[in-house]
């Protein structure tokens, strides 16, 4: 624990023990397992190995995970004791994201199939 | 050279607003002259404009406030003559043209700059006074926020004079709000004002969140926070949530109107249905920011003046949370009558009626915070009495709002009018009030008259009852809002009852001026030496009244709940304060021009957009660069204060201290 | 001409605000009990500065509102989905005459009424047989507006480019007030039109009547109606085209241009922008 | 005047605030360990670093809901294309590769100039901020010239709802690096003028954060926008 700090931690803050050769390795393995993340999304939205359907699935997991390697490799918010604040900070960032995209796309969904007319449906009332 | 802007835009064959704006901009200029022959220049620009004291912006947003609410009731005064006037085939005074900007202006100039300012203004001066710290996260950053409000309030009331504003309502829903159906620079005006404005709302939300998670006075754990931290915390939480929403759907609409983008457009597939979605994602939440302030301000007062602490604080700041979660999950019952289907809307208005749930353990947590209190009435209580009386109504008209087979019937009717008066003056207004009396002698060392406070109390309750009385009943009888003027006879009468509410909340607004002019005048009848005149509970009473523009000379050291209330108990039981503290030398942030001039570019580049004038946009947004670049080069953020100045302002509060211990003699101590 | 929907409507507006009463009533009594109560001044008061828990009353705090809401909550997903707006009604007892279909376009600032099997149209007049469920799909022609008549019930959005749909019923001849209940610009207020329920016989009467006087409703005089203007005298079309209303929801009939040079009421107070498209 | 009352259980406060001492009277940048102090960050004030790092923490969080709104615009919009090119039409896999690189790497150059910060090596830290301004520039470049070739082809934000989602939504992002660059450009200056000065540093953290948090919504830029949108 940093007594100057009394234990508070901030993201992006390099303490002490990330310093030194470990920092640039963090970043090293960082960089490594981002490079390869998108590497395999942008492979699997070209190929057709993978199961249609599936694709899109894939690449939202895969841009998640990157995520997480940003987070943890270059933003250094980890699970700590003393990144409490900072987590929790982002659980309720990350939660009204969730909600207001989520949220959006079922309400606007729902909106619009009740809405528009399908142009089967409109065919059939043009006659 | 000018874009659009010719004398045209002066809308002389208007007599009303010409000559408001002309008696405004008179008065105005007639103060600017006081001042300047008074030579009150370099004292305002030292100690006001430039000041990053969390106190004192705290009291500039409160009188903006105090300003803008008062702007907006005679907008409601002009409202409501019209309608009481305008039936039957009549067509009243104001045409359509005229009255669609007033409503608009109304609801805008209240919700933005009238009800956030007061409620951002009396965080801003009581959070970190409770936490027991010197001053908020980012006392420069507080004045850019704080400035660019009034940057934005001032360009919502230019557009009285040069132009005209928004004719849209104060959500301006698309289509209506594109150029096709609104080509004046009314929603233009609105859009600036709210975006600059909300930007600085954005920053002094993360300010105070970042103040009240990271700057508490030592031993101050969360669970010894008082109250009003903990829903200042909500509600700041909520801000940093929510205005970013407001931000990009209002920046969608500029796109929109600007370079001719399609999101809410009727043609190339823009989606209307996706700006009443996104704009009701911010503003229910919005409802939220501004009535947990208010919670907070209830609980001090319920607990001060019923001589108790507040019953089931851990249940209150669950509750508290509880909201703050929730309130994101009830968007939709602001358009149950678009037609998303039975399941959607039966999910919204499930999580909407559970909101009532948390609110409601509120209500009864100050019930019993009375039951076993010693409880007093001075002004600050009786607010926060009419609020239990009168909220529970709105609140249970909100919920009723939330079944959607009522809402079929009540939508955008004048019940839903009355329900939101109901909640946001009965709670926000209320709550405000509550707070500025509560806090006035904390602020100015001086109290307000109490008998002028009773007689605006008292009108302005019953005037209240009998306006919002009148607009549920012709809500329920299928009046609908915005109405210019209307045909149905049954109306008229309680139209007329709704006029006369008016004209008794009129009497209490006039009071409420009286109140202060009196109590300014009087002061020093009405002085408070000890800093603690309502014998209260949190650390802001500990402090002098006014309090030292450092706060505290050493910083509190907090041991259990209500800290401030043992020390005082301890210190009347024992008839002594403690030992003299060592005083040290106390570091405080420099004054700043920086806020002031932000807001000047920023005010700049938003009339120049208004306008289409592309060109003095480009200068604001060169100058507002300039302006970071200064900023960033400062030298010296904070100077020092010596120990000797620290000591002896305490030292005069000790000695104050010590006289009123001598009153406090014979006050008995239970065990 | 109330009907089931609005009945509906009405009664579970009134249960609900009957349970809550129920409880909100004594809460506001209890306020004001207690504070008189515990008064400073009243010596028969007991000073309990230290009841600041309590088990007991937090639960019955957190549970009476919880209970309330679980009622509520059920009554909001019957409701819901009972009272769905797209969902068909009933004919009334006795009733044998086929569902009517009514198009409604919201213009600015009137509103047009289609009768596709009849083939007339009216302006600012709704007429309808009564005791005959009545199928309304709806649009608008340029911004939004919501189309409610109180005594009928359910209200709905209009909107441009788009289908919204609202089933209703009346079951009493006579005239009442319909009007918009979503603001849409200067004409807003004289958005309103009178609703006629008329018997069956009547209603046929009416049709025929209307089939053999004034103007033929087609594209261009639809362009026409869809200009700005306000306060319109209700009057009726002999004849509507075919497909407009479908025409106007995939927007093959452009949407309505808004406000001419000048730009809505006061040309010196709006001074008009150049599209910038 | 009601009667005094301790308060129950956590009574037990044993001075007056004003005799609080214990010499903490600093503007909450010594605040030591606190024996008593109960629950997280209950020490006193906390530092200025943590306070300016974590007020940014919270901005930036602010700026991802800002984001959001515009990813939920752009997925409900996606669709609509009026007539006019589809995303699987106009995504051109090779740039977005070459600028997913950029951005990567500089998010990467970016940390390194932070640990050379944290050691004091004024020179390696000026090249690695040079590095991450000049590859965000490459970035931007390839960007500008993307829109500035769909806007030729007639596909510019004014054709269809769909592609006004996605230039506001990309030009969000990339008006955030374009500040971004401005930023950095001024930290440098400042830091050559300068030299490492505690509020230069704090400056340097918080540009950090900034940097790596675009990196972050590129990732879902990339991904939800162009990979999905050009499986068509
Ligand atoms: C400060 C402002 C504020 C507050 C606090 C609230 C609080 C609530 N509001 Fe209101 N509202 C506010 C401001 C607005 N509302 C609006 C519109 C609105 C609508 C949309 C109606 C429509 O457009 O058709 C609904 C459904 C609600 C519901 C509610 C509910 C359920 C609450 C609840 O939070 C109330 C909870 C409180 C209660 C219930 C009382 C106390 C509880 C007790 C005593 C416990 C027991 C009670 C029960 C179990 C019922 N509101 C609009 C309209 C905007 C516009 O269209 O222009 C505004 C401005
Ligand atoms: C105290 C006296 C007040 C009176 C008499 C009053 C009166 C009115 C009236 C007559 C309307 C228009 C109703 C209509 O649509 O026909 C209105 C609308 C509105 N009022 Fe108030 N008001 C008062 C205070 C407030 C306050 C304090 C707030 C908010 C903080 C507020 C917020 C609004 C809003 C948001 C609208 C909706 C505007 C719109 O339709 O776009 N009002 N008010
Ligand atoms: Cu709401």
């Amino acid at each position: 624990m940093n007594d100057h700090d009394h234990g508070d931690t901030i993201p992006g803050g390099e303490s002490p023990d990330t310093e030194g050769p470990q920092g640039a390795t963090g970043y090293t393995v960082g960089l490594f397992l981002a490079v390869l993340l998108t590497a395999m999304s942008f492979w699997i939205a070209s190929t057709d190995v993978i199961w249609d359907p599936a694709v899109p699935v894939a690449i939202v997991v895969l841009a998640v995970a990157q995520m997480g390697v940003h987070l943890v490799f270059f933003l250094h918010v980890t699970s700590g004791p003393d990144n409490a604040n900072n987590i929790i900070a982002l659980a309720f960032g990350v939660l009204i994201v969730l909600l207001v995209v989520a949220g959006s796309v079922w309400v606007m969904t729902h909106l619009n199939h009740n809405m528009h007319m399908a142009p089967a449906d409109m065919a059939q009332h043009m006659r | 050279m000018l874009g659009k802007l010719d004398w045209s835009a002066i809308p002389f064959d208007q007599p009303i607003p010409l000559v408001a704006a002309g008696a405004i901009g008179v008065g105005m200029l007639g103060v600017l002259a006081w001042i300047t022959r008074a030579g009150h220049w370099p004292y305002l620009w030292r100690e006001w404009i430039t000041s990053v004291d969390h106190k004192r912006i705290g009291i500039m947003y409160t009188m903006l406030a105090l300003l803008m609410l008062i702007r907006g009731f005679v907008d409601a005064i002009m409202m409501r003559t019209q309608q009481s006037m305008a039936t039957g085939g009549a067509q009243g005074y104001l045409p359509p043209e005229h009255y669609d900007q007033i409503f608009s202006a109304h609801g805008t100039i209240m919700i933005f700059f009238g009800a956030m300012p007061f409620v951002i203004g009396l965080m801003n001066f009581v959070i970190p006074l409770q936490l027991g710290v010197r001053d908020v996260a980012f006392p420069t950053l507080n004045s850019v926020s704080f400035w660019l409000t009034a940057a934005g309030a001032l360009l919502v009331n230019v557009s009285l004079v040069v132009g005209e504003f928004a004719r849209t309502g104060w959500l301006p829903y698309a289509p209506l709000s594109e150029t096709t159906y609104s080509p004046g620079v009314g929603v233009d005006y609105y859009l600036w004002a709210i975006q600059i404005s909300g930007v600085g709302t954005l920053m002094s939300g993360v300010n105070l969140v970042t103040t009240i998670l990271k700057m508490r006075a030592p031993g101050m754990s969360y669970l010894r926070m008082p109250m009003f931290c903990w829903t200042s915390l909500g509600s700041n939480m909520l801000i940093v949530a929510a205005f970013p929403i407001l931000t990009a759907t209002l920046a969608m609409l500029t796109l929109d109107r600007y370079m001719g983008f399609h999101f809410f457009t009727n043609d190339a597939g823009g989606n209307m249905m996706m700006f009443v979605n996104l704009i009701w994602a911010w503003g229910h939440p919005e409802v939220y920011i501004l009535i947990l302030p208010a919670f907070g301000i209830f609980s001090e007062v319920f607990s001060t003046f019923s001589g108790k602490p507040l019953f089931g604080y851990r249940s209150m700041v669950a509750a508290t949370l509880f909201i703050v979660v929730v309130s994101f999950l009830v968007w939709l019952h602001h358009f149950f009558t678009m037609g998303a289907g039975a399941d959607v809307n039966a999910a919204f208005g499930i999580a909407t009626s559970v909101i009532a749930v948390g609110t409601g353990v509120k209500i009864y947590n100050w019930l019993f915070t009375m039951y076993g209190g010693r409880v007093r009435f001075p002004t600050p209580m009786l607010w926060s009495l009419a609020f239990m009386v009168t909220f529970v109504i709105g609140g249970m008209t909100g919920v009723l709002l939330a079944v959607p087979p009522a809402d079929f019937m009540l939508h955008n009717s004048m019940f839903l009018v009355a329900h939101f008066h109901n909640v946001i003056v009965g709670g926000v207004v209320f709550g405000a009030f509550a707070g500025y009396t509560y806090w006035f002698p904390k602020a100015f060392g001086f109290q307000l008259d109490e008998t002028w406070g009773r007689i605006a109390f008292w009108p302005s309750v019953i005037g209240f009852v009998l306006t919002f009385g009148a607009l549920y009943v012709v809500g329920l009888d299928g009046m609908t809002r915005r109405l210019q003027h209307t045909e149905v006879d049954e109306w008229v009468p309680w139209l007329h009852v709704a006029l006369g509410g008016v004209g008794f909340m009129m009497l209490g607004v006039a009071a409420q001026v009286v109140q202060l002019v009196v109590s300014i005048r009087h002061r020093d009848r009405l002085r408070d030496a000890t800093g603690d005149p309502w014998d209260g509970r949190s650390l802001e009473w500990s402090t002098a009244s006014p309090p030292p523009f450092f706060n505290f000379a050493v910083l509190p050291d907090v041991h259990g709940e209500e800290v401030y209330w043992g020390i005082k108990q301890k210190a009347i039981e024992a008839q002594r304060l403690g030992p003299e503290p060592r005083y040290e030398p106390i570091h405080m942030p420099r004054n700043s021009a920086t806020g002031f001039v932000t807001a000047f570019f920023a005010t700049l580049i938003g009339f120049a957009l208004i306008w289409h004038i592309w060109w003095l946009a480009a200068l604001g947004f060169v100058g507002a660069y300039a302006t970071f670049a200064v900023f960033a080069w400062r030298k010296e953020e904070e100077y020092e204060v010596p120990a000797s100045v620290v000591a002896e302002a305490d030292r005069a509060r000790r000695a104050a201290r010590h006289a009123w211990l001598e009153t406090q003699r014979d006050r008995e101590v239970p065990a | 001409p109330d009907g089931p929907i609005a009945a509906a409507n009405r009664q579970i507006l009134y249960n609900a605000l009957a349970i809550m009463l129920a409880i909100v009533v004594p809460t506001i009594l209890a306020t004001l009990a207690f504070a008189w109560w515990f008064r400073a001044g009243n010596p028969r008061a007991r000073y309990r500065p230290t009841f600041v828990y309590s088990g007991r009353v937090e639960m019955i705090v957190w549970s009476i509102p919880i209970l309330v809401i679980l009622f509520l909550g059920g009554v909001i997903w019957v409701g819901s989905h009972d009272l769905d707006p797209r969902r068909p009604v009933k004919a009334a007892a006795g009733q044998t005459a086929p569902p009517l279909e009514v198009q409604v376009v919201s213009l600015d600032w009137k509103w047009l009424f289609i009768y596709p099997g009849q083939g007339v149209a009216t302006v600012n007049r709704l007429v309808l047989p009564v005791g005959v469920p009545v199928r309304f799909r709806l649009t608008s022609a340029s911004v939004m507006n919501t189309f409610f008549v109180p005594r009928l019930g359910s209200m709905i959005y209009t909107m441009n480019g788009m289908e919204t749909q609202v089933n209703l019923r009346a079951d009493r001849a006579g005239r009442v007030y319909g009007q918009s209940a979503h603001y849409s610009g200067d004409g807003f207020s004289d958005m309103n039109f009178a609703v006629d329920a008329m018997p069956a016989a009547d209603f046929a009467t009416w049709v025929a009547r209307t089939q053999g006087a004034g103007p033929v409703l087609d594209a261009p005089a639809y362009t026409a109606l869809a200009q700005q203007s306000q306060d319109v005298r209700p009057y009726s079309y002999r004849a509507a085209q075919p497909g407009l209303f479908e025409a106007i929801v995939m927007q093959r009939l452009k949407p309505a241009p808004g406000p001419q040079e000048g730009r809505g009421g006061d040309p010196h107070v709006s001074p008009g922008t150049p599209e910038i498209r | 005047m009601s009667t005094a009352a301790p308060h129950p259980a956590s009574f037990r406060a044993p001075h007056d605030p004003y005799a609080l001492g214990g010499g903490r009277g600093g503007h909450g940048n010594d605040g030591g360990h606190h024996g008593e102090a109960t629950g997280h960050g209950a020490g006193g004030p906390a530092s200025k670093r943590i306070v300016v790092g974590y007020g940014f923490w919270i901005y930036l969080l602010s700026d991802i809901v800002l984001f959001s709104a515009f990813f939920a615009a752009y997925a409900v919009l996606a669709g609509e294309t009026a007539g006019g090119p589809s995303g699987a039409e106009i995504f051109d896999r090779g740039r977005l590769a070459i600028e997913t690189g950029c951005l990567l790497l500089s998010s990467y150059t970016c940390g390194l100039g932070s640990i050379a910060a944290a050691r004091r090596h004024g020179r390696s830290t000026q090249l690695w901020l040079a590095a991450t301004g000049v590859l965000g520039l490459v970035f931007l470049g390839i960007e500008v010239q993307e829109f500035a070739a769909l806007a030729a082809e007639g596909a510019g934000p004014q054709r269809s709802a769909f592609l006004s989602a996605f230039f506001a939504l990309v030009g969000l992002h990339g008006l955030h690096v374009g500040i971004g660059l401005l930023w950095l450009a001024t930290m440098m200056a400042q830091i050559a003028t300068r030299g490492f000065r505690p509020e230069v540093e704090r400056r340097l953290l918080c540009f950090n954060l900034f940097w790596h948090a675009l990196d972050i919504v590129w990732v879902g830029v990339f991904s939800i926008v162009y990979l999905l949108g050009n499986l068509g």
